[in-house]
């Protein structure tokens, strides 16, 4: 579908500082391309159908519809874009909810862009991340995700 | 004595109920607390931090093909890292628990030094945990006072059932911010300790009309 | 039944005293834990935030002159900003109340998402007040096998008077930190939970050691 061969990707935060800036970073990786980038939850999928990224960086926390929920209808349309999760912090259960949407990774968003790049290329090679450290920060605890002001 | 042997038995029972009933409430309202401050130090530090990094990254990225870029974000990471700094000194400002008494010579101190005349009306009497609850909502108070009122003047009352802090300054309306986590963390709080909290201006139809605030026990 | 009324008057009384003795100390405990915590964020993030603000500043004047030092700022600037951020989770973390069920159910998911083999053994059944402790030793515990073992199996074991956790990785002296929050707060919180904190090799002179961290009521 591409002539470049390079991995297509899109970009879904509501911050504009982060999307923005992890565009330009992974932007400058010559095998990355970022085709799209949307700020909602509940645009990401019709993004996805339009640009046909290869791998889509989805933050969780977005109006409209969180980015589990995206993640996973993604999966259902089956239109072969993989789920990497790019979250700030880890929450009892995202990292449960994540995978069973269908996720194919899991990491924190300030992974230094040099090894986020490396771990999309992992993710569009078919491969599942998860980092460790995100892991061990979604051990639960009192705060349930649902009742965030 | 049977019979007071089976009241004691039964009353110490009853005791002992109410009492984990309390514990657990207690440990609920404990938990809930942390949590609250948790959700807080997250939203307000994890966001922050995040795009210092990313933009941290960007701008090393951008030193040598761009610099006027470069210095751009550069500038952008220092303000974001000063606007940081404050949240951070607001929330470890709500994590400490206050006391009346220090809590009123720093009122008297915070508004002397902001250039507004403090009077200070009774004397802090009321028990220990209701002089919690106006210790929290003086603090909340006197900083609105000094950075939002513009006045010369606040009056601070404190009785055994109610405090009262009333300034001469442009009144709520006038400095124009959205109910913010000052406000509304203490009406919460009053509202657990069994208090009401009352805002509006202290003198209607004036120019100027301050503002006051009263938190009432029922 | 006069002698049953006054013993329950002297009863009720000293319960009474009891209680508000208890009352008083459960305040001072959760007024210092507060303290300790904005201590913390205050001193931890105040501290790097200022840091990260003037090395911004600096930054912004080397670019022209001198960018390669200037790159060095910037990148001086995003680790410090990554550092803040990983204690910002960790404080994060520690405030929240665990509960050992879902504790339980956590640590399995952490550990089998970190490619690390997870056996749980025996339920969790020590009554409520261990309970909090072992959610907690659990949490830190297991986090740190996560971080630092690079285990391949991990084996939780949860009885009435004990929490047990084991792996088989590169064990305590070889990860090479020294203590950090995680354990000392550990050890602190097992002696008020009049629990002791043993760590050490779980299979002695292997290559891999590996660890096992046990807590034991006395
Ligand atoms: N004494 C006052 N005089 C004028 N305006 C006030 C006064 N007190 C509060 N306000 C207005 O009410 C708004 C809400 O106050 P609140 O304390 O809830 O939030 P804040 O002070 O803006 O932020 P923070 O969450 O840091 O307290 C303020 O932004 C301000 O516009
Ligand atoms: N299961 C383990 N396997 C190997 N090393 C470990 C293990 N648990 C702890 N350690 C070592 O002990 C050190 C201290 O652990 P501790 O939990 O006190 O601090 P930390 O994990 O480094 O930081 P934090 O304060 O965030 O918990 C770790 O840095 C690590 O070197
Ligand atoms: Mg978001
Ligand atoms: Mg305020
Ligand atoms: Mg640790």
């Amino acid at each position: 579908m591409n002539e470049t061969r390079g991995i297509r990707l899109l970009l879904a935060d509501d911050q504009d500082l982060v999307r923005g800036g992890l565009a330009a970073l992974l932007s400058l990786e010559p095998d990355l391309e970022v085709v799209a980038q949307v700020g909602r939850g509940d645009e990401v999928l019709a993004a996805v159908q339009e640009h046909r990224p290869d791998v889509a960086l989805i933050d969780i926390e977005m109006p409209g519809q969180d980015g589990i929920e995206a993640t996973a209808q993604i999966i259902a349309s089956e239109v072969g874009c993989r789920c990497l999760i790019v979250t700030t912090f880890g929450r009892p259960g995202y990292l449960r909810r994540a995978m069973e949407a269908g996720a194919s990774g899991f990491v924190v968003k300030d992974t230094p862009a040099e090894q986020l790049a490396q771990m999309v290329r992992r993710v569009a090679a078919g491969h599942r991340v998860v980092d460790p450290a995100l892991a061990a920060d979604s051990l639960s605890g009192g705060i349930d995700p649902l009742t965030e002001r | 004595t049977g019979m007071g042997v089976l009241f004691i038995v039964v009353i110490r029972l009853a005791d002992n109920f109410e009492q984990r009933q309390l514990d657990a409430e207690e440990e609920l309202r404990r938990a809930a607390e942390r949590d609250a401050i948790a959700r807080d130090v997250h939203d307000v530090l994890g966001h922050s931090l995040t795009v210092l990094s990313i933009r941290a990254q960007l701008a090393r990225r951008l030193i040598d093909h761009d610099p006027a870029q470069a210095r751009e974000e550069v500038d952008r990471i220092d303000s974001l890292a000063r606007e940081s700094l404050a949240q951070v000194r607001s929330t470890v400002n709500r994590l400490r628990t206050p006391r009346l008494v220090t809590e009123l010579e720093a009122a008297r101190e915070a508004l002397t030094a902001a250039g507004i005349t403090a009077e200070v009306i009774g004397d802090a009497a009321p028990d220990s945990r209701h002089a919690e609850l106006f210790a929290w909502a003086l603090r909340e108070t006197v900083t609105n006072v000094v950075r939002h009122s513009q006045a010369g003047r606040c009056v601070i009352q404190v009785g055994p059932d109610q405090l009262r802090v009333q300034d001469d300054g442009v009144g709520l309306a006038c400095a124009g911010g959205p109910e913010g986590h000052g406000l509304r963390g203490l009406r919460e709080r009053a509202a657990v300790g069994g208090a009401t909290l009352h805002l509006g201006p202290a003198a209607d139809g004036a120019e100027r009309p301050g503002t006051v605030v009263e938190v009432s026990l029922r």
